[in-house]
């Protein structure tokens, strides 16, 4: 009896192994994909994911926009209520956005949002109205959206976390109090129940969700674990059945004795190394391009990681909505020697040889993967006469040290928020804080600015796309490799696809025995 | 007089005066002696110096140096004819090179740190101890304080705050192992200090600084070195843990722990990345921990 | 006694004060601040933030609306997990923290003093030597290392034992994360045992006890154990220091909650909050079990009562 | 004496015990026979490391492991040798039984004196808790604790030296054994507490029976209570006979140098100068034993006879004091080189962090003078504060009050440099020859490093031909110079330490315990050694000492020490002669005589109570307590002159005293 209570019980709820603590519940207060993990699963927007991350109607049965691209309409689906039985209105959306602009409320993505009419200028105080906020009920089931302009992701970008309703109910009675776990109410698939810091958030199935009959998993424990190989370790003994992350070391391991369980998937993300624009001798577009030509990027996915990340030689990685093929550097395919040998032509044109050596600081965030790229780069500049200085910081310094220009060469990564290539052009436009190296080309700005202002969607693609190349041909950075998924999935798991944005929503999937 | 020179010179021929002028051992050359005659203290010192020597000399013996790939190499396991004996890393470095140095940057710390920790040590607790009194109360009192904070945690602050500093760490950890020092020094101190050739030189009219460093300081040689010994290993796993935490040696130097710390990711795919610096870890740790015991009974004679 | 005790607790008042002081501001010396990660924040999020926990104000401000509410028992609120007060937090943590700590700190007493007590008895004989194997072992490998190896062999190889978790704490899931907490301070214990007795076995009281005709047992049990303790029991308090910091890799590795990866946790995300709240409760805690060390040094002996 | 042979308690036969040690192996027992029979006390004589404990320590089954034994030790027919350990267990402890030096360490601390005592019962015999406990009780009575009951109760460190040693005798009777070894029982306590432990031994086994075999190095202890005696040296035994035989017909050079060199209070007849009949009874003790009458003593403290009588013998106050003291050893008053008056130092006791302080007066108005070329002997039993008077003397520690006064020159008001000067001229050797020397250096740098300070212009070569000089000069073989002091036997050791003090050319030496921690024989050396020097540089001796034959032996005047304070002051022979003061008397009375005859001859004063704590105020009126009610806690007994010279401190009479005091 008790044997098959706990085989229903394992059979009901999917373990999976989720990497850091969520910051909150409170879907304004989130940054991280582990807490998108969770959030999407107990919350849904007007817009939400498919099995492919695509968007499909969620909260919203359907929309219209306006001819401008301006207006978007969403009509509520019918019975969608929070999991305290109250119904989910056009109010809480409104309520919503308008807490995720309020200054007071410290949102830490509410840029994301930025599109929306007034909400940047609400967000940095500009605005004191919150009223002003282009987001309305026209009734209960109606939510009205205007934007500032016209935005050909944005319903992309509402299947974000910061899109998400709110249960406008509860937080006026209990404020910020409403995230605690006894009190949350939630309108996605599942509901939280438990939540112990440093080991796990689990949830349940909201029988109330207007989905509920689809939904095979009855709930899922998202665990915490930093340590990757230890997380292995318990998905081998069959503590986890999804892994989020996994030590690239195994890889070829797990190919041999967990066929087909590695997931290793295209994600829409770039690992690159930043260059100081504004301290000689980076400034020198030569330089840049010598470092940057002389790295092996075939070696590194393969040989360093052993998960064979595919080298990078564009900016906006392959495969991103609104964009056709990304620019790729014209180098690419010169044979490595052939590289080396203009990099150091290159470098003595900038006044560098072995007499007179370049000297710079590598500086890379604690990990080991980082490490391991930094040092193989490292020895890959050596025979140019490079004296690279390596500098590991953790996290919180290096991004810090990176924010206010501290650096020569440093490591950076991008994932993509939204599926537009604009996301990845942003990087480097010079009004932009994480643009680390401080990259400023007048003409780029300008590229990506008419680009973001045009409302044809080709003619928008092919302004990117100058923009793109303009800054691979000045070596405003130096892309290494796009990001791949790393999953490890249980044969149990049913239902699960890989996708650009690594989104796998629980409801979409099923434990099998 | 009861005494008569005749009944002196009876009396003297019990006295021994076989000795010859051949110059004398002091209790410390006595305690090696001792020590030579300690044989797992032997092995292990001998044990000791080949690893050192391996360490330092080394690398100029093997093909390899410890920061450069082999870019035809990545994680190969050991061989022979590979010229990679241990086997190479990730990056495609040498892991004998790698080991080598690590082993030597493992060593300078413990040595370092013990250093800072003996200098701190020794002067504090020979001065509380000598002086006494009402500085002695509250010098002790502070060093209770220190015991009291969970002092690790503020070394991690501290590397976590001012980054990867090697100088940094080797202070950073000598100052975690001062406070036993200091309690040690003192409380010999405190025994010698009431010892009765400290009152002969006062009453010679030797003055303080005379005593402190020409009575006391000499005669503390011996539980200074074996709490050295003691402390030697326990920085090593000190700055191992810290290596695992993340604030150990910046790449592309090693250390033991910090290569163990990677190794014990990789156990099972690439298993001599732990096995070989665990290995070496093991020894060098084994050493000084006989080594230390060694000293401590050839110092303490009494039978242990 | 009491009142000992209340005056040694009242005398660590300034010691935690100093410690607060000293680490609330080297914190905030330190480069990076809570907000900081790999997607920056516009400055307008960022001030929000700042406004938001007081950050805006200066730094005396800041520590003095600290120390205030520290005063009324409020650590302040936590950036890194929002959901939860620093002290909720602390809470939440605690139980494990104390399970494993506690049970590993009982198991390296009761294992290293038996072992130590074997030891001597068996002074340079077999047990001894094996005894001295084993021991030697737990203190030179580090727990990083031993951590992983006992999962895959425990957990993988032989499936004995579940490879991390909590499992609502049952046995299983504290067997292998007590072992590695405690193995090294079973080595130490053991050998300062083995020591202590074999100097007390020495002693002249024992050769009385001897004289007296009493048995090998009862001399070791009644007479020699207490005053062989004393030095194990000095060792207490720093072993408990060190069980506390050494709790941060087992928990890391066996993915448990508790205090010692909240703090690093913390200090690596600049929770300035967090961090400073898990050195109060660690002092706090080590302050009270050096009483109890104290209190038990005077159970040991009797000299020490009446001074 | 012949010896029965049914009556053999214990039969040694070609004991040999064996050490390896880490500098190989040493034979600490070659071939040792002993006898020891129902009733009699065997004595067991011999000097540190002669391996007389070793013997019985090896009979017993008590050695470390590293010990080897061979031979036969046949007890009541069966060989001890050849049992097991728990076979030995059932007669360790209750057939033969044991007490040990130190009485302190050799009961285990954490456990009362009542559990400590009642295991033995209960180990060897079947017996309920209360009749372990009564019994417990009752042999504490035996051993005559007061409160017994209470005791019971008590931890070891809270009962005095001698009140352990009573426990541990009561013990080690508990069973009624047949043998009791006893292992120097008395060598750690004062020679009063010493005394009454001998005869409680004593009577012990006459009451019971029991054999008794006494280790000891104290040829007195061994005339008191020993039939026979057996002299050990390097492990064997170089002479055995009955007590009287060995005392006087000793055979082996040994043993005469032995007795020789204990040094022995002798007072001719013809010295006792008395004032009145009746004290010429009273005051020949050691040959006749006393009778503790002292009728009308001329100056007993309750008389009005010294009413303005000052707090020190030489307070200026009173120059009939003074007078007495110039005049002492025959020297005029110019030749007075140390004078001090009323010194006091206490030390604040803290005891906790807001406990009251309180104040330890360890000397409490001491006042003499000294003569060039004198030896003044100072005794007193532990705590009374002989060591740190002469500390407080040569300011190694700051008196808390009076004066000393140094050929003129007022020592506490000096500065560095002229102090400096003072330490060139006065000297001291300390007790424990090896603690004394800095074991870091070697004796030729130890001895070397007063000439660096007082003469820094000689050089190297001329500093060793100094210390080469010395070395000659106080009997050290040149060959040691470059040795450290652990190398060195305690004998030369002690030399070199004299020598250290010797190097300045003192006028001044302070002999702090300087032969106490010695075996006899060398103690008998050193003692002639300082007396060579005394003669040849016309020195000024202290001599402190607990030992009352040794000051006796090298003084011409004694200061008797009680809780800080004089009790009295006399020439060595006068008050030899005729003690005055009780405390002096029972001194006197307790310290063994090395001859059998005059020691069991003798009987002696016994007071009641023990050597207080010097925290305890009150304990200074232990004395005169007819007049504890009226004078103040702290009151010091005042000294006044009885004799020409002659200085005692108020006392109720000796009588008086006697009565059993009830609260005591």
């Amino acid at each position: 009896m008790l044997a098959l209570m706990a085989g229903l019980a394992s059979a009901a709820t999917i373990n999976i192994h989720n990497g850091g603590d969520p910051t909150s519940l409170d879907p304004h207060k989130l940054s991280g994909d582990w807490e998108n993990r969770i959030a999407g699963d107990i919350f849904e927007g007007l817009v939400t994911e498919d099995t492919k991350a695509e968007p499909i109607p969620g909260q919203a049965a359907e929309w219209t926009v306006s001819d401008d691209g301006l207006v978007y309409t969403f009509n509520l689906r019918d019975g969608v209520q929070w999991s305290d039985g109250t119904p989910v209105t056009a109010h809480d959306f409104v309520f919503a956005f308008q807490r995720l602009m309020n200054p007071e409320t410290a949102a830490v993505y509410a840029y994301l949002q930025y599109s929306i009419k007034n909400a940047e200028a609400i967000n940095t105080g500009e605005v004191a109205g919150l009223n002003e906020l282009g987001v309305k009920a026209i009734d209960d089931k109606t939510v009205e959206i205007t934007l500032e302009r016209p935005t050909p992701y944005f319903i992309g970008a509402l299947t974000h976390y910061t899109a998400y309703p709110l249960p406008k109910h509860l937080l006026e009675e209990v404020g910020d109090d409403w995230v605690k776990i006894d009190t949350i109410v939630t309108n996605g698939p599942y509901t939280p129940v438990d939540w112990v810091p440093g080991s796990h958030v689990t949830t349940v199935k909201n029988e109330g969700y207007y989905a509920a009959d689809d939904v095979s998993i009855d709930g899922a424990k998202f665990f915490v674990l930093e340590d990757e190989s230890a997380a292995l370790k318990r998905y081998r003994a069959g503590e986890f059945d999804i892994l989020t992350e996994f030590p690239t070391d195994q890889f070829a391991w797990m190919e041999e004795n967990l066929p087909g369980q590695a997931q290793v998937a295209p994600y829409a993300g770039l690992y690159y190394y930043v260059i100081n624009h504004n301290k000689p001798p980076f400034d020198n577009a030569d330089v840049r391009k010598a470092l940057s030509m002389s790295i092996n990027r075939e070696v590194i996915g393969p040989q360093i990681l052993g998960t064979g990340e595919l080298p990078a030689y564009s900016w906006v990685p392959p495969g991103m909505a609104n964009y056709a093929e990304p620019y790729t550097l014209d180098w690419k395919d010169m044979p490595y020697g052939e590289k080396v040998a203009e990099a150091k032509s290159l470098l003595a044109s900038a006044g560098f040889d072995a007499d007179n050596p370049l000297k710079l600081q590598l500086r890379y965030n604690t990990n080991e993967n980082h490490k391991r790229i930094a040092v193989a780069i490292a020895s890959m500049w050596k025979p140019l006469g490079i004296d690279v200085e390596l500098y590991n910081t953790e996290t919180k310094v290096h991004y810090d040290e990176l924010q206010r220009g501290v650096l020569d060469v440093a490591r950076a990564g991008w994932l993509a928020d939204y599926n537009d290539a604009d996301n990845f052009l942003n990087l480097l436009k010079s009004t932009v804080e994480h643009n680390y190296g401080r990259y400023n080309n007048p003409e780029f700005d300008a590229l990506v600015d008419k680009a973001n202002a045009t409302t044809d969607t080709a003619e928008r693609a092919a302004l990117l796309h100058q923009a793109e190349k303009l800054a691979l041909d000045e070596s405003a950075a130096i892309p290494i490799y796009y990001y791949l998924a790393r999953n490890v999935v249980s044969p149990r798991v049913k239902g699960y696809e890989n996708n650009a944005f690594d989104i796998h929503r629980t409801r979409w999937l099923q434990l099998v025995d | 007089m009861i005494f008569r020179k005749a009944k002196l010179a009876i009396l003297e021929s019990v006295l021994d005066n076989g000795a010859d002028l051949a110059p004398g051992r002091s209790l410390f050359q006595d305690a090696v002696a001792r020590l030579k005659r300690n044989k797992a203290a032997v092995a292990s010192l001998i044990m000791l110096v080949l690893l050192v020597v391996f360490a330092i000399a080394g690398p100029w013996f093997i093909p390899h140096n410890y920061e450069d790939p082999d870019w035809a190499a990545f994680r190969t396991p050991p061989s022979l004819d590979g010229g990679h004996w241990f086997g190479t890393d990730q990056n495609g470095r040498d892991l004998l090179a790698r080991t080598l140095f690590g082993t030597r940057v493992s060593l300078l710390v413990a040595l370092i740190a013990t250093v800072v920790s003996v200098v701190i040590g020794v002067s504090y607790g020979a001065i509380a101890g000598y002086v006494g009194g009402r500085v002695d109360q509250a010098m002790m009192r502070f060093v209770d304080i220190m015991y009291a904070l969970p002092y690790i945690l503020f070394v991690i602050l501290l590397m976590v705050i001012f980054g990867r500093n090697v100088f940094l760490l080797f202070a950073a950890i000598g100052a975690l192992e001062w406070l036993t020092m200091a309690r040690i020094v003192r409380g010999q101190t405190l025994s010698i200090k009431q010892r009765e050739y400290i009152e002969a030189a006062r009453a010679s009219g030797l003055g303080t600084t005379a005593i402190i460093f020409r009575h006391i300081v000499p005669n503390l040689v011996g539980s200074v070195v074996i709490y050295a010994t003691l402390t030697i290993p326990e920085i090593v796993v000190v700055e191992s843990f810290l290596s695992y935490l993340g604030f150990g040696i910046q790449e592309p130097l090693t250390s033991l722990g910090t290569l163990i710390a990677e190794g014990a990711d990789v156990l099972e795919v690439l298993p001599w990345l732990l096995w070989f610096p665990a290995s070496f870890l093991v020894v060098l740790l084994l050493s000084l921990l006989f080594i230390g015991d060694g000293l401590r009974d050839a110092f303490d004679p009494r039978d242990r | 006694m009491l009142n000992y005790a209340f005056r040694r607790l009242l005398s660590t008042i300034p010691v935690l004060w100093i410690a607060i002081t000293a680490c609330f501001f080297v914190l905030r010396l330190a480069p990076g601040g809570p907000f900081d990660g790999e997607r920056p924040l516009p400055e307008a999020i960022k001030q929000n933030l700042a406004a938001h926990y007081n950050l805006d104000k200066s730094l005396f401000e800041q520590y003095i609306i600290y120390l205030g509410n520290l005063l009324q028992g409020d650590l302040g609120p936590s950036f890194i997990n929002q959901d939860f007060s620093v002290a909720e937090q602390l809470l939440v943590g605690l139980p494990y923290t104390l399970i494993i700590g506690g049970v590993a700190f009982f198991l390296s007493i009761v294992l290293g003093i038996t072992a130590g007590i074997l030891g001597s008895v068996y002074r340079n004989r077999f047990p001894d030597y094996l005894i001295g194997m084993v021991v030697l072992s737990g203190l030179v490998l580090p727990n990083f290392l031993v951590a992983p190896v006992l999962q895959l062999f425990f957990g993988l190889k032989l499936e004995w034992l579940p490879v991390g978790g909590w499992g609502g704490g049952a046995v299983s899931h504290i067997v292998l994360p007590v072992v590695v907490l405690a193995l090294p301070h079973v080595a130490r214990i053991s050998r300062l045992t083995r020591g202590a007795m074999i100097e007390v076995m020495h002693s002249n009281f024992i050769r009385t006890a001897r004289s007296k005709g009493l048995g090998s047992a009862s001399i070791v049990w009644r007479h020699a154990l207490k005053p062989t303790l004393t030095p194990v029991v000095s060792y207490l308090g720093p072993a408990a220091s060190y069980l506390l910091t050494g709790s941060l890799v087992v928990e890391t590795i066996f993915g448990l909650p508790g205090i010692g990866r909240y703090f690093i946790n913390a200090a690596l995300n600049r929770d300035y909050g967090m961090v400073l709240g898990t050195v109060v409760f660690y002092m706090i805690l080590i302050v009270v079990l050096n009483l109890i060390v104290d209190i038990l040094y005077a159970w040991l002996d009797p000299r020490v009562r009446s001074r | 004496m012949m010896q029965n042979v049914d009556d053999r308690v214990l039969d040694i036969r070609n004991l040999h015990v064996r050490f390896q040690t880490n500098d190989g192996t040493v034979e600490a027992v070659r071939g040792v026979d002993a006898q020891v029979s129902a009733g009699e006390c065997l004595g067991v004589v011999g000097e540190s490391g002669s391996g007389k404990s070793q013997t019985f320590l090896a009979a017993m089954g008590l050695l470390a492991s590293n010990a080897t034994v061979t031979g036969r030790v046949q007890f009541q027919g069966q060989n001890l040798l050849d049992l097991s350990v728990r076979e030995l267990n059932r007669i360790r402890g209750s057939r033969i039984s044991m007490i040990f030096q130190d009485p302190l360490t050799a009961l285990t601390p954490h456990l009362r004196i009542g559990a400590q005592m009642r295991e033995v019962l209960q180990t060897h015999q079947h017996i309920s808790d209360r009749d372990a406990q009564q019994r417990c009780l009752q042999w504490l009575e035996n051993v005559r604790i007061p409160e017994a009951a209470h005791r019971l109760k008590q931890y070891p460190h809270e009962l005095s030296g001698g009140m352990r040693q009573r426990v541990m005798i009561a013990m080690a009777m508990l069973c009624e054994p047949e043998l009791l070894i006893a292992d120097e029982p008395t060598t750690a306590l004062d020679v009063t507490i010493q005394a009454e432990i001998l005869d409680l031994m004593d009577e012990l086994r006459r009451d019971h029976g029991t054999a008794v075999v006494l280790i000891t190095h104290d040829m007195g202890v061994v005339a008191r209570m020993c039939d026979r005696v057996q002299v050990m040296r390097h492990g064997e035994y170089v002479e055995q006979g009955s007590c009287e035989e060995v005392f006087y017909g000793a055979q082996h050079d040994y043993t005469k140098m032995l007795l020789d060199s204990v040094p022995r209070i002798y007072v001719a007849p013809e010295q006792i100068v008395t004032a009145d009949k009746s004290e010429a009874d009273e005051v020949a003790p050691l040959r006749q034993g006393a009778q503790p009458v002292s009728p009308a003593s001329p100056a007993s403290p309750a008389s009005p006879a010294s009413p303005a009588s000052p707090a020190s013998p030489a307070s200026p106050a009173s120059p009939a004091n003074d007078q007495s003291v110039s005049t002492t050893g025959s020297s005029n008053p110019a030749e007075t080189i140390l004078r001090v008056r009323d010194l006091r130092v206490t030390f604040p006791v803290h005891s906790g962090w807001f406990a009251r302080k309180r104040t330890l007066r360890a000397v409490d108005g001491i006042g003499f003078d000294l003569a060039a070329g004198e030896t003044l002997g100072i005794v007193g039993e532990s705590g009374s504060g002989k060591s740190t008077l002469a500390r407080a003397i040569l300011q190694l520690i700051e008196p808390t009050d009076g004066q000393v006064n140094w050929q003129g020159k007022e020592l506490t008001v000096l500065g560095r440099r002229e102090l400096q000067k003072f330490r060139q001229n006065a000297q001291i050797v300390f007790q424990d020859p090896l603690a004394s020397l800095n074991p870091s250096m070697t004796v030729g740098d130890s001895m070397a490093e007063p000439l660096k300070i007082f003469e820094p212009g000689l050089d190297r070569q001329a500093r060793t031909r100094r210390v080469a000089s010395m070395m000659e000069r106080v009997g050290l073989p040149y060959t040691l110079i470059n040795r450290y002091p652990h190398e060195l036997s305690g004998g030369q050791n002690q030399r070199v330490g004299i020598a250290r003090a010797m190097m300045s050319r003192p006028q001044l030496l302070i002999c702090d315990e300087a032969v106490s921690a010695l075996d006899v024989s060398i103690q008998a050396q050193i003692l002639a050694l300082l007396k060579d020097l005394q003669q040849e540089f016309g020195l000024s001796l202290i001599f402190i000492s607990h030992d009352l034959s040794v000051v006796w032996e090298v003084s011409s005047r004694i200061l008797v020490m009680y809780l800080g304070s004089v009790v009295e002051l006399a020439s060595r022979d006068d008050l030899f002669a005729r003690p005055q003061h009780p405390y002096t008397r029972q001194l006197v009375s307790a310290v063994p005589v090395p001859d059998p005859k005059v020691e069991r001859a003798r009987s002696r004063i016994k007071l009641q109570g023990e050597l207080a704590s010097p925290m305890d105020a009150g304990a200074r009126l232990r004395f005169l307590p007819s007049r504890r009610a009226q004078l103040p806690t702290d009151h010091v007994p005042l000294l006044s002159e009885r004799f020409p010279n002659h200085f005692v401190a108020e006392h109720d009479p000796l009588e008086s005293l006697l009565q059993p005091q009830g609260a005591e």
